[in-house]
């Protein structure tokens, strides 16, 4: 029996959150419950996700693949669990546990009734779902249903802050996104017309040897492939939503959005380039090139769209932006250790990001301040947030011991071997002005007077959600082995090195 | 505005000029030893009867092959549907179920 | 729009969409159509209902609550269906080889677990589609 | 080992202990900082004893998917008795300063931290580790320099750590390079890139210039220094004249000796050139700080140019200059602190920052302006200080490396270091004696004096008897040629 | 050798869908309207369906649903692809409209450059 | 290749696409713009039904049909007369 279980785990670890999310709207009138399960589920998906892992480095890192329905892999839907998916699994995982505990009992303020509440948890283990499902996945039509799912879901998340400015800013963000999954759809379409598979596999094996006579074919589906993805992930000149819809969104809508929605977009367009068109087309095709200057161009105009903003959820939505950037750019770099630090990165900024906006969302509503300027002295009165917040900024700028340094450290790595020293360049300055539009929110809270005010920090489980976050991210920057391994195995089998 | 929607058009225009050059290289419509009619059709046509019972490939394909996909189509639905809830039922409506 | 031949019209004409819709539905792997334009036809026909005798006759009919329940438990439906597999030793969303069996091809009763799913979402499509219409016509009141 | 380990602890763990206590209770704070200041001050006198009679010691911890090493060697155990010894000073000097200003907690706690990562910087037996301290030192100095809390102090700041982290961004990039390129970063007697050819490795010295060259105040990248001077007297008398500028000045002297190695930096197109900007940084910064009419920021142009000293005996190559250097990283810090101290001093009981209206303060705070002579001289390199020998070295270490410009160089400054100072004293001690004017701080003149004539005292005894320090000095030059 | 234009003709579905694809965008990024970008979304959508389609069809090949013709049947896949699309499709539109009627609630108007009018002149106020 | 009956009528049928798509861009009453979509939506299953796929051809029908439905709805409700400017779109 016990082998049974594992052989499935694939595919449950998607199944879970959707399974859970399906009757959550029944419950709307027992909210308690409600909570309780979603907490229940994360804290299951992390077992599973952990002993997928766990089995991933039994095998020596050698993938775990699961047929859906018992169908061989070019007729069936095959997914796979190979340490790239695993490793956004883990990240999942790690991310969503704390969200859900900053959920509890939390969202009366910003989302609404009972019935509201209830369907923004649904959304919320849905979108789970989907990213899980994106990690796991090996189906070119597959990414692009989940890729709908994440998108409904997240739009759903951002609709549910009762703020009128909350509809136009879902509004914007949905047109952009079927816009942009519109162009997914027409370059999985070239591709099926090209290669007649879904399977990337297959595809990339049937791509190989068809793209000569149809350059211009392979040319509009990168194209298209980068640009759809690219507004869902909010690449540099296509991240006009982002900034609106990140920061409208309640806090944990905010948190999951900017810490794992784009990323699972990241990760889907990372299997499509590297599994489908492969390095060899990449390269080819001068796909890299674009790449590290969408990267570059997203961390300079990213960073300092952010030193401008003055509302502190706006400037950590940009900075989503600029940090977007790192991992593009890692992505250009084509070789191991840039997409493995690159993936790190990925992971970092999934923990770091959430625990900014959750620990903004939760001294926003202490508070009653939205402004950077007007958040004098909150270090004092509400430490433990702020010291989560204090922990994530640093990990954001690449202090050595958080999690963003070793990121960096491979980026750093992978830009130097790919000879690409104006990359470096601007991660380097970017980790700079990442200091220069964090610090001062950190000097005001702490070393301002501390008005009179009774602010105080969140009830006990948002501050479990804080501790376990800061203490992910500390964690991750002193062991990031079984992580990076992760990456650099990931890395690996994307480059097809063996 | 004016301006921006010329290089709205600009754009567009350039783009779909690239397409018309991908068009003609995609293999001929309509043909039947297409990239698309490869094994992965045959099979679904060949062996639809007898792996799933039904004579509709297309729903041997969307309802069995392809199943786990038709289940996200579902998920899509049933997410518009919480979404729409969610984005036009008022804030305050307390002890209101539906 | 309160036309009294209208609606009259309406009820006859209602009654023969309701049953193609269900038609379309369950004869979804035999013949062109399948559960999902069958369900929107069943929603269709409701949603001509509520339109015409007005909104709250038609939630007396099918009140919201028991639109959710279809809604969710449908979806879950779907993934029950799914587990079939698992527990019978066969993968996810297996069918054949989870030993289901297959039945006569050509009949309603074919296809082993695909008309169960199909029908299963055929239902939870048009409740989904009632309740998205609903929600449009009153949903901010 | 135990020492070290308790050396770099005792900060630590008097931080800690300090932003416990609660802020009223000034007695027991101050017994915590002495008591981790005094326990600082014994394990790093023990270790670099031990490092000097020739123990290895060394901590090695694989975090973070890299090697961290702690590993004092004869130069580390240098800065480590330069900083422990000057932060215990500094320490008594901010118990009068100090007292019965406002955010003391803070002031403390920082000041306290910021003393375990210089010794941090000091041990660092790898670069990685270096960075680390090198990135940490940053941001826990950055709570002092705005401790005024004032606008201009905040602007201050936030120059401070642009300019600090785009250097730690520099030495991230030169570190991950030399990473890259050997696989290992860690000092030992071989240097880390002995065997490298390439064009690359200029860029690469290039960047490490840079890196530490910002905490080092090298002219291009000095403009921090001046600015962070809002901070609090006994910050920037250690800080910024003495401990952050160090770990700069020290990290340079790491590159130049353990991680390039004089053989392959006398083969460096980029190492010729080094001098010259040294030379370049001493006389612009010594003629600006001619031209200062604050005295503070007198003293921080000062500092620019005093720091290229070091540099310049450093980039000499050569065994002489190295020793010049050596000696005046010793001598410098000692009369620099004192003239902070003095300056302090003066502000406290005067109000006065400006030298051109201190007329007559030196008959009002004889002491003062006694021990501030005696500094003043050491500046100009007279005699009987101990900066007459270190300027001797520098001078036969310049012309040993076959440049004897850079002896002109040397004597040049030493003569505009005259002017800057000398009539400052002499003004001080003209015209009418203004009276001593009790400003409402509670700040106590006598915790305040005795540290300031004690280190002018040291410094003519080192002055009188160089043979004090030139063992430690031959120790650190002898682990490099 | 065929030309161009022949193959353009050839292909002619795709082109048709291609053409049909790009007025659908150029309708969502010039039309101020919420719903007219709605509609642009759907035209964008269904050109996107039509490509596949094409992709799958055989010219005198057969419902792909078992008979007894000799005719080849038709590519079932991009039939089941497609039917995956239009869910999706009209889940987005049922979504848009729902926001479209919240935007018209707060701001009493579909128009995208009123609102963004009228959401900068509450901010100033 | 030579094109057959069917494809004639595909093309004659794509031009009502093409012009009830550009006709989209022009038309400044919704509610006509949205009759426009359904006949267009119409036009595309019957194209799909000449393309051998009755299955999506009902279901794009149906769909169509339920669209124009729900956008005639909407567009009803954000036509009640709110300060006065009934006639604006």
């Amino acid at each position: 029996m016990m082998t049974s279980w594992t052989t499935h785990l694939p595919v449950f670890v998607v199944i879970l959150p959707l399974f859970v999310g399906f009757i959550l709207p029944t419950l709307a009138r027992r909210l308690r419950l409600v909570e309780n399960l979603v907490i229940a589920v994360e804290v299951i998906s992390f077992v599973m996700a952990a002993a997928l892992a766990v089995l991933l480095f039994k095998q020596n890192g050698s993938p775990i693949p699961y047929a859906m329905g018992g169908w061989p892999a070019p007729w069936g839907i095959r997914i796979i669990a190979d340490n790239l998916g695993v490793l956004f699994l883990l990240v999942i995982a790690i991310v969503g546990l704390p969200i859900a505990l900053y959920t509890k009992g939390n969202l009366r303020e910003e989302v609404g009734g009972r019935s509201r509440t209830a369907r923004f948890y649904a959304l919320y283990l849905l979108l789970m779902g989907a990213l899980a499902g994106m990690a796991v996945t090996n189906d070119l039509f597959n990414v692009f249903v989940l890729v709908e799912v994440a998108t409904l879901s997240a739009c759903g998340l951002v609709s549910a802050h009762r703020n009128p400015r909350a509809a136009e800013a879902a509004f914007n963000y949905l047109i952009l996104a079927t816009l942009g999954s519109g162009l997914v759809m027409g370059s999985i379409g070239f591709l099926y017309i090209t290669t007649g598979h879904l399977n990337m596999e297959f595809a990339a094996r049937e791509l190989a040897q068809v793209w000569q006579h149809s350059p211009h074919v392979v040319w509009m589906a990168a194209s298209f492939m980068l640009t759809g993805f690219g507004v869902k992930a909010a690449m540099f000149p296509l991240h006009v939503w982002l900034p609106d819809a990140h920061s409208m969104a309640p806090t944990p809508g905010s948190a999951v959005l900017s810490g794992l929605a784009v990323k699972g977009y990241l990760i889907c367009l990372l299997k499509i380039l590297y599994n489908v068109f492969g390095q060899t087309l990449m390269r080819h095709f001068t796909m890299h090139h674009v790449l590290t200057a969408a990267g570059i161009a997203a961390i300079l105009a990213g960073s300092i769209l952010a030193l401008r903003q003055d509302e502190l959820k706006r400037r950590l939505a940009y900075s989503t932006v600029a940090q977007v950037g790192y991992i593009i750019l890692g992505f250009g770099f084509v070789n191991q250790r840039g997409l493995a630090g690159s993936l790190f990165y990925l992971a970092s900024h999934a923990l770091i990001k959430s625990t900014l906006f959750l620990t903004a969302g939760a001294i926003i509503s202490a508070t009653g301040k939205t402004k950077v300027s007007e958040l004098a002295g909150v270090g004092r009165k509400m430490p433990l947030t702020m010291g989560a917040f204090t922990v994530a900024s640093l990990g954001l700028v690449g202090i050595p011991l958080f999690s963003g340094f070793v990121g960096k450290w491979h980026l750093l790595l992978g830009s130097f071997e790919s000879g690409n020293f104006a990359a470096a360049a601007v991660i380097l300055a970017g980790s700079v002005f990442c200091a220069a539009y964090l610090f001062p929110i950190l000097r005001n809270a702490y070393f301002q007077e501390t008005p009179g005010e009774n602010w105080q920090d969140p009830g006990m489980a948002q501050r479990a959600a804080f501790v376990l976050l800061s203490a992910a991210i500390i964690f991750f920057g002193i062991l990031p082995t079984p992580l990076l391994t992760l990456a650099q195995r990931a890395a690996a089998d994307l480059l097809f090195l063996q | 505005m004016k301006i921006r929607h010329i290089f709205v058009a600009v754009v567009v225009l350039l783009a779909l000029f690239g397409m018309l050059l991908m068009v003609a290289e995609l293999p001929p419509y309509g043909s039947a030893d297409n990239p698309g009619q490869n094994m992965v059709a045959q099979r679904y046509i060949n062996d639809a009867l007898e792996d799933t019972g039904v004579p509709n490939m297309v729903t041997a394909v969307v309802l069995d092959y392809r199943a786990y996909d038709t289940m996200f189509e579902t998920i899509v639905l049933f997410t518009a549907a919480l979404a729409v809830v969610v984005a036009l039922k008022p804030a305050e409506e307390e002890g209101d179920d539906a | 729009m309160r036309d009294f031949i209208l609606k009259r019209m309406i009820a006859v004409i209602l009654a023969f969409i309701f049953v193609y819709g269900f038609y379309v539905i369950l004869h979804g792997h035999i013949s062109p159509g399948g559960s999902f334009a069958g369900g929107i036809i069943v929603s269709l026909s409701f949603i001509a209902f509520a339109t015409v005798y007005g909104i709250d006759k038609g939630k007396e009919k099918l009140p919201e609550k028991f639109l959710v329940w279809v809604e969710s438990y449908g979806t879950l439906w779907y993934g029950l269906m799914g587990l079939v597999g698992i527990c019978k030793g066969a993968p996810f969303l297996a069918n054949k080889l989870a030993g289901i069996d297959l039945g006569v091809p050509g009949t309603l009763s074919s296809g082993g677990l695909i008309g169960l799913i199909g029908f299963g979402v055929g239902i939870r499509v048009a409740s989904t589609m009632i309740t998205l219409f609903y929600t449009l016509m009153e949903g901010d009141a | 080992m135990i020492n070290l380990i308790l050396a770099l602890l005792s900060g630590v763990v008097g931080a800690l202990l300090t932003a416990l206590i609660p802020a009223k209770n000034d007695r027991l704070r101050t017994t915590v900082v002495f008591a981790a200041l005094a326990s600082a001050l014994i394990f790093s006198w023990r270790t670099a004893l031990l490092v000097f009679a020739g123990a290895e010691l060394e901590l090695t911890f694989g975090l973070a998917g890299l090697t961290w090493r702690l590993a004092p060697d004869p130069l580390g155990a240098m800065f480590v008795l330069i900083a422990s010894t000057l932060w215990l000073v500094a320490g008594l000097y901010s118990a009068g300063y100090m007292a019965g200003k406002r955010n003391l907690k803070s002031y403390y706690s920082f000041f306290l931290l910021a003393n375990s990562i210089t010794l941090g910087v000091a041990c660092a037996g790898n670069l990685v580790a270096l960075y680390l301290f090198y990135e940490l030192l940053t941001l826990s100095t950055y709570p002092l320099v705005i401790h005024e809390r004032s606008a201009e102090a905040v602007k201050a700041g936030a120059k401070y750590i642009i300019y600090s982290l785009s250097g730690a961004g520099a030495l991230l990039a030169a570190i991950v390079i030399t990473h890259a390129l050997t696989g290992h970063s860690d000092f030992t007697s071989v240097p880390v890139l002995a065997g490298q050819t390439g064009k690359g490795l200029n860029w690469l010295l290039a960047l490490f210039i840079a890196g530490f060259g910002v905490k080092a105040a090298i002219m291009p990248l000095h403009r921090w220094l001046p600015e962070a001077m809002v901070a609090p007297t006994p910050i920037s008398a250690l800080l910024h004249a003495v401990a952050v500028v160090y770990s700069g000045v020290y990290g340079i002297i790491r590159v130049v000796y353990t991680v390039f190695g004089p053989e392959l930096m006398s083969s460096l197109t980029f190492a010729k050139a080094l001098p010259w900007i040294a030379s370049f940084t001493i006389l612009v910064g010594v003629m600006i700080a001619t031209r200062q009419d604050v005295l503070k920021k007198r003293l921080a142009y000062h500092t620019i140019s005093q720091l290229s000293y070091i540099l310049l005996g450093a980039f000499t190559l050569q065994p002489l200059g190295l020793s010049g250097a050596m000696l005046h990283m010793i001598s410098y810090s000692l009369l620099k602190v004192t003239l902070f101290f003095c300056a302090g001093i003066i502000a406290e009981q005067t109000g006065e920052t400006v030298v051109s209206r201190m007329g007559g303060v030196g008959w009002s705070l004889p002491k003062t302006m006694a021990a501030f002579g005696v500094a003043s001289l050491g500046m100009v390199g007279m005699l009987p200080l101990n900066t007459f020998w270190s300027k001797y070295y520098l001078m036969r270490g310049g012309v040993a490396s076959g440049s004897w410009p850079l002896a002109l160089v040397l004597i040049t400054s030493g003569i505009i270091n005259a002017v800057c100072f000398i009539p400052t004293v002499v003004a001080a001690f003209k015209g009418e004696s203004q009276g001593r004017v009790h400003l409402e701080s509670g700040s106590s003149v006598s915790l305040m004096l005795v540290p300031t004539v004690l280190l002018a005292g040291i410094s003519l005894l080192i002055g009188l008897w160089p043979g004090l320090v030139w063992d430690g000095v031959q120790a650190v030059v002898n682990s490099f040629f | 050798m065929t030309t161009f234009l022949e193959k353009l003709l050839i292909n002619y579905p795709y082109v048709i869908s291609v053409i049909l694809f790009f007025i659908g965008t150029l309708i969502i990024l010039t039309q101020s309207n919420l719903f007219k970008k709605l509609l642009g979304i759907n035209v964008m959508e269904t050109a996107t369906f039509l490509m596949f389609i094409a992709a799958g069809n055989i010219r005198g090949g057969a419902v792909p649903i078992l008979s007894d013709t000799n005719a080849p049947y038709i590519n079932p896949l991009p039939s089941a692809l497609m039917l995956t699309g239009i869910v999706v499709s009209i889940s987005v539109t049922a979504f848009a409209l729902a926001l479209i009627l919240r935007l018209y609630r707060e701001y009493g108007t579909v128009d995208a450059n009123e609102i963004a009018r009228l959401r900068n002149g509450g901010m100033e106020k | 290749m030579q094109f057959v009956a069917v494809d004639y009528w595909i093309m004659a049928l794509s031009l009502i696409l093409m012009g009830a798509s550009l006709a989209l861009f022009f038309i400044k009453d919704l509610i006509h713009a949205v009759i426009v979509y359904g006949a267009y939506s119409v036009t595309m299953a019957v194209i799909w039904l000449l393309m051998n796929t009755p299955d999506l051809a009902i279901t794009e029908a149906a769909a169509g049909i339920c669209t124009t439905v729900m956008m005639m709805v909407a567009i009803y409700r954000t036509r009640r007369p709110k300060k006065g400017n009934k006639d604006e779109n």
